[in-house]
């Protein structure tokens, strides 16, 4: 577990004993990654070792197991740092993506005044999208939406028109969980620093993919989850620069969030403790430390590449479906490996229904993205979602599964 | 196996639907989602004498949904609402493991429906709509 | 597992890994519980069990595994309505107590106008009091603070001066943390009623001591941790009754509690999903499930009166050791197993330092109960907390440790 | 055994702490809490000719956080600002592992501390009321 070594799938694969147990018996083709990915064991150790050995509340008592708990959670919160790389103390543990970005929403949010201006995009998930909605209904702020082009990517070329000197943030998916699309960051970023806006970027898709350099993007804030990244569930972060947290007012009140209570008033800790009220996912924390680890000692270079020979077969299997037609990218480029598509005269339901019965796990549905849906006219898509443990053999049963379904709905 | 879901009675349902298309001039119409995935059935209801007397639908949805839609056109013209509003528990009931009464013994077909609890509620879909429906005929 | 078995502390204690190993090669006496409670192998069994056969996100995809893991989670919420005796669909999963207070405090406390009041005690943890403060200082309502006797409960003889018809909450610890008092919920019930008030009890320190009835109870609103009832970390619930929920907004936007969303406004999904941004805790519920699944299979009569044999035990302990002195009732009667103290002339922080090297797990300081501690002119209290694995051995432990302390201390 | 914090060294400095109680007139003087433990220190100082006169103290907090507010007043007292700031690194030094070096050889006391970083807090507390008060007396 030490050391960068070179990317060995079935090795990979071998660490996941949901995925080597497979499916009433018979083998699992897990293609359902985007909403949830499958745990490694080295993360499942993590936590029972810290559930077994060191379970007790953090921050609060001197006792050797509360110090151990403490030791095992700042520990991850600075693992995860290193994953991204940027300071632990600006690592702000939440319940995942969603409430990283309501956070946002009601801390940095409350203080814009009527008529600001947040920018997100066509394809954002609803987590990207519902809060800022929210935002807007309580505090009169506009509301700008960036169109998508044709290969469901944000249309960047909108970005001049569409941000202006009131707009005080830009949310973009980083990676969007239906088009598989990766935004080009820098002309976002450009646009918002000749308005003094801020970028959130929705990393939820991108940050099961390997590790990241946030600080050479240049953005403000990050948001991802743990169980889309080979760790537990209950546990996502939000990353901000410092001095942005530090400005920023907290959303919950309660306890480790405190310097002092009386009857009159309240003074808030640091940063990132001001941020995390009450008892924080301790074990999830570890966990996702853990998974952390665990993706920064893989070779992210061989890794990738598998992932994209992957996701190229599969759009060359899609290629030769009557009637598929891939709502993304058509290429490799600027893409990640989260494929999705329509079976004309298929209801997505009834296309996984029917893989489900080869063992091929998919989603199909709005994705929570029904904007996105209503621009491309379609109620659902059938979305394929990869991860660094899908093999050939995944591919292969679900072309044949596709090909069964097409026969069958049509 | 899951695709024993997609047996001929369904699929032939859910191809060629019964009631097809809104009706001109409803009585009652209703919209009806499903906030999980997205589906969406539009359900126009005619009623003559307290008797219904044509049935319309638009389903954005699952074979299943339509071929729900389809039984609930060819069995509820002619019925009293009382009758029709029958179907919905016939459709519980067979979910959950009871076998189809006439008149609506055609939701025999969604028998195999019932290992598929994320499935449940694309067949029931249509039947909430229908309910709906005819509330709102009532009062008028 | 199955049927109400005689309570045996020795057999419930060997379920619970982390005390059967013990610390650094010595026995563990873990009175720490009031912070975190430890673990049993069933609930991590349930744990392993989840990740291991039916890891997948919920209420989303329609494969096998996502509806194992939907059936799972789903499942959890009805045991836990089951052990307070409520309908499954008004338990709404949150991060823990601190995060569902916090969400009534930003939803139904949304609803109140300048002037309206919320009253609370002067022993809150600070999880039932910033959440108060923050919404006086946000929207104007004005918040009133129940005195504490001398024993370390809630006054109760207050509320007719205090609760007027401006009164929307009344917000208390069922338990308290520091003292253990626990609140007599009838005449606060009776108070809200004559003036159209709720009420929300902070069920924190009692959810770890049997089953509830909270129909019962008369009340409104009930907050709790999974991680304080042999729960994992990184869970807990708000009940609440139906049509009440139905009325609050929502606090957080995204995934799964959406009804329909397009680029102009979004309509909520129903009770409990409104509440459930986001991909939830989705093995933190499975865990708690198996949490109180075993619970509810223990013999509660003798439960309880094994925790207050322990419980007058130590009481008696502290009344013969030179300058201790209760800070809570002197007796069982309406008290729950955590007993707080001063030690005069010696710090907490000491007192728990010098325990920890007799195997002793205490905590010292303020316990998130600052105004309290003001109350009672102490800087903080040691506090002993136990559960129903708790034994003579440790009380033993404890009070030698006391010894000790004392001698070295002062 | 943990309990070796407690050492005859550091009790003696808790117990009988140099400088305990307030200054009459003080030419800085700040309040600095522990967020966590609630633990608490007021330190006053006075300076004569840009040299610590007189340091007095306050403190809510455990023995570590008294017998560290013991040291300063013993050993500040006589100092410029810039040789009682030094004793803040010293400590830092003594609880990363180092040896403690005059004029604050003193704080060697505090090297049983190392293993415990949740009390490492108690014993900087008073150096950062240390610090605070000689940033506020500056300007004066
Ligand atoms: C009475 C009481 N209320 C609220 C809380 C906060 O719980 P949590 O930290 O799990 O959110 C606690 C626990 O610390 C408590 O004891
Ligand atoms: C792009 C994107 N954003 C946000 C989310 C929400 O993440 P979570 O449900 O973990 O809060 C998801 C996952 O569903 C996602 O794919």
């Amino acid at each position: 577990m030490s050391g960068a070594t070179a990317f060995d799938p079935a090795a990979v694969r071998a660490q996941f004993p949901l995925l080597m147990r497979g499916l009433d018996g018979g083998p699992l083709h897990y293609l359902d990654n985007g909403a949830t990915s499958q745990l490694p064991q080295a993360v499942l150790d993590a936590m029972i070792r810290f559930e077994t050995t060191s379970r007790a509340n953090v921050l609060r008592s001197v006792h050797r197991l509360a110090e151990a708990a403490t030791d095992a959670y700042e520990g991850a919160r600075l693992d995860i740092a290193r994953y991204l790389n940027v300071p632990g103390d600006e690592i702000i543990f939440t319940s995942g993506t969603t409430s990283a970005i309501n956070l946002v929403a009601r801390s940095f949010g409350e203080g814009m005044q009527p008529g600001d201006e947040v920018v997100v995009s066509l394809l954002e998930h609803h987590g990207n999208f519902v809060p800022w909605q929210m935002l807007r209904d309580r505090r009169g702020i506009t509301l700008k939406i960036l169109p998508v082009t044709d290969e469901g990517r944000i249309d960047l070329s909108a970005l001049t028109r569409t941000v202006t000197k009131r707009t005080k943030l830009i949310a973009l998916a980083h990676v969007s969980n239906v088009t598989g699309a990766v935004t080009d960051v820098a002309p976002v970023v450009a646009a918002a620093r000749t308005v003094g806006a801020r970028v959130l970027l929705d990393g939820a898709q991108r940050t099961p993919h390997g590790p990241l350099d946030l600080p050479g993007l240049g953005i403000d804030f990050y948001a991802f989850s743990g169980h889309k990244m080979f760790g537990p569930t209950g546990i996502g972060c939000l990353w901000a620069k410092k001095e942005l947290l530090a400005s920023m007012p907290p959303l919950m009140g309660g306890g480790e969030m405190i310097r002092t209570v009386t009857v009159e008033r309240t003074e808030w800790a640091d940063v990132p403790h001001k941020f995390e009220a009450g008892t924080p996912p301790i074990a999830q924390a570890v966990g996702l430390g853990a998974a952390v680890r665990w993706l920064m000692q893989l070779d992210w270079t061989s890794a990738s590449a598998h992932e994209m020979r992957l996701t190229q077969r599969v759009l060359d299997g899609l290629g030769r479906l009557k009637g598929a037609r891939v709502i993304g990218p058509s290429g490799l480029q600027g893409r990640a490996p989260v494929i999705s598509f329509e079976l004309a005269g298929a209801h997505p339901h009834d296309v996984c229904q029917i893989l489900d019965g080869f063992g091929v796990a998919l989603r199909g549905g709005h994705h929570c993205a029904q904007p996105l849906m209503d621009h491309f006219g379609v109620a659902g898509t059938t979305r394929a979602s990869l991860a660094l443990y899908n093999n050939d053999a995944d591919v292969d049963a679900l072309l044949t599964g596709l090909d069964a379904a097409a026969a069958k709905l049509r | 196996m899951s695709d024993d879901l997609y047996q001929q009675a369904i699929m032939e349902r859910a191809k060629q639907p019964v009631g097809a298309g809104r009706l001109a001039a409803p009585d009652a119409s209703v919209t009806v989602d499903n906030p999980l995935c997205g589906d969406r059935i539009t359900l126009d209801l005619k009623l003559i004498d307290g008797t219904i007397a044509a049935v319309g639908h638009q389903v954005r949805g699952c074979a299943l949904c339509q071929a729900s839609a389809s039984v609930i056109a060819s069995t509820a013209v002619g019925q009293k609402p009382a009758a029709a509003l029958a179907g919905h528990e016939v459709l519980r009931g067979v979910l959950g493991g009871s076998e189809a009464s006439a008149p609506w013994a055609a939701l025999g077909i969604f028998a195999p429906v019932r290992r598929h609890k994320s499935r449940h509620d694309c067949v029931l879909l249509p039947f909430e709509a229908l309910a709906r429906a005819l509330a709102q005929a009532k009062p008028a």
